[in-house]
């Protein structure tokens, strides 16, 4: 196979248990966002647009429908002779048996084959559940220019929540030299967007040495970058700046569902020059009935509206019949709201029916509303 | 699977002329509901019906049909086993009398005689209609006819249809005639310029047409066939349109803006294949106002839309007035212009004129890349 | 997803240990054969040209490169919108840990949401190791005129061979009556090829019930085929005269490799109506220069020749060197032989070199030298 | 990645005419060494430079490249950040003194322009070279040139090349002239009909050229522009060949007979892609004898083959004999019969007659689907 400059692997074995009722049969990188789009979607679309050719996608939780979601990189135009999304699961070996990824690193650990195959001077290792536009070569650029043996993306956040994360202190330069997790003083606000470049060949060193010590967790955060630290390496900062949402929770993925209805959204969809890929099939437009009333919204093709949508995001397929309410909610692929019934600040997982006159989800409510199954009509 | 078949697909006759839209490419590549073209209902058609050999024939303007098709995979055509053919002609001027699908085919005889599959179903790319070609193919089989002809029951004949050809039938469905429509009746048997018959005959009647006559079609050469084979009528039901004029385009979008019409003819078990360009979700701003119309993704809708159709990454500004109008992709309505009753090509931006409004039935009709 | 009416899995999860050194960093499917080919090219372009568009590839044993290789559907055309091949790997459920196929029922049965997501009507088993040609389509045709429960192809051995195969007994009509895993006295000689047509809501049903079961291999032949004759289920046999090999050893692997050199050859890959697809490199034609001497040959481009070559079959990139000699073997990708050494009824693994002047192989040898290693020169 | 320009691969000018092969397809679709296409080699050359964003222009017969290169996916250019373009001409009358380069961009200005690159890297369809294009846009970037031309210095500029155009440099490689090869002496500078320049000063030119005069070309323009221009050479070291004639096509291909310099050519760190078609291996009977040969796969050989380019599903009869010749894909050499020197065209049959020999320099050539 040919020499690639840069490899990417996404880290997307999470069950991603906050997400309750919406992960039970998908993992979470597979999951709804945006009207059209799945989480994985951004990551696999950013290699795709800054030219990492080769992706592994690793993951062990059900698998099936990541699986084969992801295995057809053609979505992403990663279908070229030299190019190519690989899922990869834990797997029997000439000398080893079949055994769960015990952590971030182990998962990479595990397939030191499939990357030394592609025999790459660097690797990217990137989360299968953010949303954000970023491109990877930029930030290779500077990993490179700064002679970096690992460069951590990180992003400024309020000094006061600087305490929830992985805080990077970092000297003029950019240079990393002191990692803390979660600090209760923190000494800066930058926090690592779990975005790593590696050096191939000293990642690889360390890997083989972190699968032999028993104390280790083999996590990135926890145990290769401490000891790069300690050995000295040197690690810098990549700052970014824009949109970037972490979708752990059925309240943040609301959120940044609705942070599309914002015209002045930074993430910008719509920009043909960085286009997110995915699914894209070839159903009809959205049917905009004469009963219809759309006050703010975002629509994917496919959806058929017949009631009132207000402030709301409607994925592909969804029904909403006439004399329906959608207010302040997301209705994923194939939901359907049937006449009279009213869905408020709620989240509709994929093809749940809300039956004629339900109500769900209330507008004084702290928490979304999570309907993952179908709701009785009333006559 | 229907390995017993192939597929041509065939560009529109030379005297068919869609004002305007026409100027820029060919009726197969014209934007059908905002979303498909027309050239992707007959292809969707044949492979939905197991056929994975297809010729398609290209005549003038054949950039945005060539880009459109690509190696047809999203057409569900298997790369390997199956094949998507683009044919091409030299005699390409598009007004030459000499410009026919009998010249196309004599120019690859080669290809259509390589061709393994015992029958042929030829099919145009200027009318949208769902048919399961393999069903036709089995009746064509089953009755024993030399040529079996799809062909549509209309009511509308004497306004619309005008350059399509009228099928006369006797009790036994056998086609009797085949004249171009006069108009001079409400009520006629429209061919659909849909044709199923064994390759070799295909092959024998084109060699036919082209010693008779240089100027012939291959629908010329049925008509002078009808004394001699058995061509069989075959009734198509369902939404049935042509595309031979503004009128009938408009009209056809328009027919689908009846949900009912729509959800018949749009069905999951009959998927209809397009290119995709994975553009974002549609964007209703407050204050816009959308009613009984289809939208395209990646637009942004600020204003009113009334019974119209909305093409991709089109902008509806401020307070502006869609009625009963087509706007196609990339174009730019700025805020408070009034269109009622008009085609509006790609990549228009009206910006100065604030009022376009046909009074007549023909819609009024705004060139690509105008800037108004 | 469209339904399907009929879904292929194929079994490819063999660790292939009498391949020795062949297979210790590909699983057996990934086997190289016939100058271009991997053994799985077989069942996938099988199922290309039969209409199955859905393949499972069941695995669990070294699969980075033989999933990379399957992955990429579109070497088989199986890259359309209703198309696909899927590697399927053990997986984490909701309900149920990592745990490796227990045995070739257990692995269609630890994937049956994947089967059930494409609500096929039939189900086609294959094995991955295989080599032959079969229109899977009339084999199905046949399943539904039969009206039977279960398919299983069969083709006649021997009858003193017989004892050493897994034997259907039939009644004139095709029906099998009675299965025998090698008995001591055959009573018919039509053996297994282990290829089945299931009605799959009829497997479905025993693949939960045997999922159960404490005592089951969860193995086809050995379990859900005497299950179903126990229930009086009816199962046919549908008999296949055409070429076939099982290349489950060094001599059966080289043997089927030289076959291809009989003009005779039933396999015939030169057959357009029914091409054998596969990894297919724009490389130079083969090179043959000068100094070459070719006496029966069967050899692949990117091959350069200057040395002599008698009833060999040569791989893509192979170099045989002015006056080296190759006589009897099969030379498998990349493989070099330097000048002067001498290759004699041998199979030579892939990037092996055989150094100057060295001899590997006997004329009179029993059985098949495998070269898995680089050869030494002699000055 | 060379996301900075975006190539455009021209066509043969009209004046150039491959005798035989030339009557079927363009240059661009002739085999070359039997298993690629003459186009493969600038398309992987602006693949492996990073170029993702790439118009091809067609001419007459485009249907033999429309098929070959179809999505692109084989050049391994991505097939939603890159994009492929196939590009028409209607002007494509072959002889036409219309039908310039100029006709062909002027008609698809429209996507010329939209292109959202700087630059633009310019190269020809019937020349075969190896040419990193990222090298030379940063040479021509850091140069600051307004044209960097590619040519190639040759000492049989006599004998061939001579469609060709003459490059005359400064002493700062600046290019003072650029006249057509009148074959006046051996030693010359041909020129390789590539250029880097920006978008903008690309389209300027096209504009001139056609304000100019309807009949000029790209290299006409630029030939007039070296007065006023920037235009500097840039040269070209290792296989060149330009495919302008028989004679050319010919020594094109027995120069790659060659081990040393096919080796030098094929490089793993720069492949040359081409639409695959799994053939099976070669198949060499018993009596066969081959040598100093370039063979494809699917081959059939049971005859002598010398110094010889065989195509794909070639069969060389028992004790049939091809010496210096080129014989294309399924062709069928009967039992006994000796060529040499010799084209023959693809899908030939020789059957009866026994010898086909040239006498002179340029080989005898033998049509498409020709029974002999």
């Amino acid at each position: 196979m040919a020499q690639t400059s840069m490899l990417a692997m996404i880290l997307a074995g999470g069950r991603g248990s906050r997400l309750h009722d919406l992960t039970n049969k998908v993992a979470k990188p597979a999951v709804s966002y945006g009207g059209k789009y799945r989480i994985i979607d951004f990551p696999l679309s950013n290699c795709a647009n800054s030219g990492v050719d080769i992706v592994g996608v690793l993951t062990q939780y059900e698998s099936v429908l990541l699986n084969s979601y992801v295995a057809a990189g053609g979505r992403w135009g990663l279908d070229t002779k030299d190019s190519g999304v690989f899922v990869l699961t834990p797997r029997e070996k000439a000398d080893s048996g079949l055994d769960v990824y015990r952590g971030t690193a182990d998962a990479i650990s595990q397939n030191i084959d499939f990357v030394d195959a592609y025999d790459p001077e660097y690797i990217l290792i990137l989360s299968g559940d953010h949303i954000y536009k970023m491109n990877y070569d930029k930030m290779l650029t500077y990993h490179k220019e700064q002679g970096a043996d690992a460069t951590i993306a990180v992003r400024g956040v309020p000094m006061k929540e600087a305490s929830r994360f992985g805080i990077m202190n970092t000297d003029g330069n950019g240079r990393i030299i002191e990692f803390e997790e979660k600090p209760a003083k923190p000494k800066s606000n930058l926090a690592s967007m779990g975005i790593y470049i590696f050096t191939w060949k000293t990642l690889r060193k360390l890997l083989v040495e972190d699968m032999k010590n028993p104390n280790s967790d083999h996590d990135f955060g926890k145990d290769i970058i401490p000891v790069m630290l300690n050995d000295g390496k040197k690690l810098c900062a990549y700052e970014f700046s824009g949109y970037w949402k972490d979708v752990g929770t059925i309240d943040s993925l609301w959120e940044a569902n609705m942070d599309l209805l914002d015209s002045d959204n930074e993430l910008d969809l719509d920009d043909t020059s960085w286009k997110i890929y995915t699914e894209d099939s070839g159903i009809t437009p959205q049917y905009i009935a004469s009963t219809a009333k759309i006050d703010e919204a975002y629509i994917n093709q496919g959806a058929a509206v017949g009631g009132t949508v207000q402030r709301s995001v409607i994925f592909t397929n969804c029904k909403i019949a006439p004399g329906a309410k959608v207010i302040d909610s997301v209705l994923m692929p194939g939901a359907i709201v049937e006449e009279g019934a009213v869905v408020t600040r709620a989240l509709v997982a994929e093809n749940v029916r809300i039956g004629k006159n339900a109500k769900v989800g209330e507008k004084k409510s702290e928490e979304i509303l999570l309907v993952a199954k179908n709701v009785k009509g009333e006559d | 699977m229907a390995n017993k078949a192939f597929g041509v697909i065939n560009s529109a006759p030379n005297y068919i002329r869609v004002e305007g839209l026409h100027d820029y490419r060919p009726i197969g590549a014209f934007t059908f509901i905002g979303r498909f073209r027309v050239i992707d209902f007959p292809l969707s058609n044949m492979s939905n019906s197991g056929i994975n050999r297809i010729h398609v024939y290209l005549n003038s303007r054949p950039r945005s049909l060539v880009e459109h098709i690509g190696s047809g995979r999203h057409y569900n055509i298997n790369s390997k086993r199956g094949n998507l053919q683009l044919l091409f002609t030299q005699q390409n001027g598009a007004n030459s009398i000499y410009n026919t699908d009998i010249t196309a085919y004599m120019e690859n005889l080669e290809q259509l005689e390589r061709m393994p599959q015992d029958y042929v179903i030829v099919a145009p790319s200027y009318m949208v209609y769902k048919q399961d070609f393999q069903k036709l193919l089995d009746d064509h089989v089953e009755a024993g006819n030399d040529i079996t002809l799809l062909y549509h029951k209309v009511d509308q004949a004497k306004e619309y249809y005008r350059a399509c050809n009228v099928v006369e039938l006797n009790k036994q469905k056998g086609v009797q005639s085949l004249t171009r429509n006069m108009g001079t009746a409400k009520d006629k048997n429209i061919s659909m310029d849909t044709y199923v018959m064994s390759k070799d005959l295909f092959i024998a009647l084109i060699k036919k047409a082209k010693r008779e006559s240089s100027a012939y079609s291959f629908a010329d050469i049925i008509a002078l066939s009808c004394d001699t084979l058995d061509i069989r009528g075959y009734q198509h039901k369902g939404y049935f349109a042509a595309i031979t004029s503004l009128d009938d385009f408009y009209r056809a979008n328009m027919e689908l803006l009846d949900y009912g019409t729509a959800m018949d003819f749009f069905k999951q078990d009959w998927p209809f294949y397009t290119h995709t360009t994975d553009a974002c979700p549609t964007h209703y701003y407050p204050g816009a106002k959308v009613v009984n119309s289809l939208v395209c993704n990646a637009a942004t809708i600020e204003g009113t839309v009334e019974n119209s159709i909305i093409g991709r990454h089109v902008h509806i500004g401020k307070g502006a007035i869609i009625k009963n109008s087509i706007i196609l992709s990339y174009s730019d309505i700025s805020d408070g212009t009034y269109i009622e009753n008009a085609v509006i090509d790609k990549w228009v931006k009206v910006k100065n004129v604030k009022k376009i409004v046909s009074e007549s039935v023909t819609p009024a009709y705004i060139k690509r890349n105008d800037v108004l």
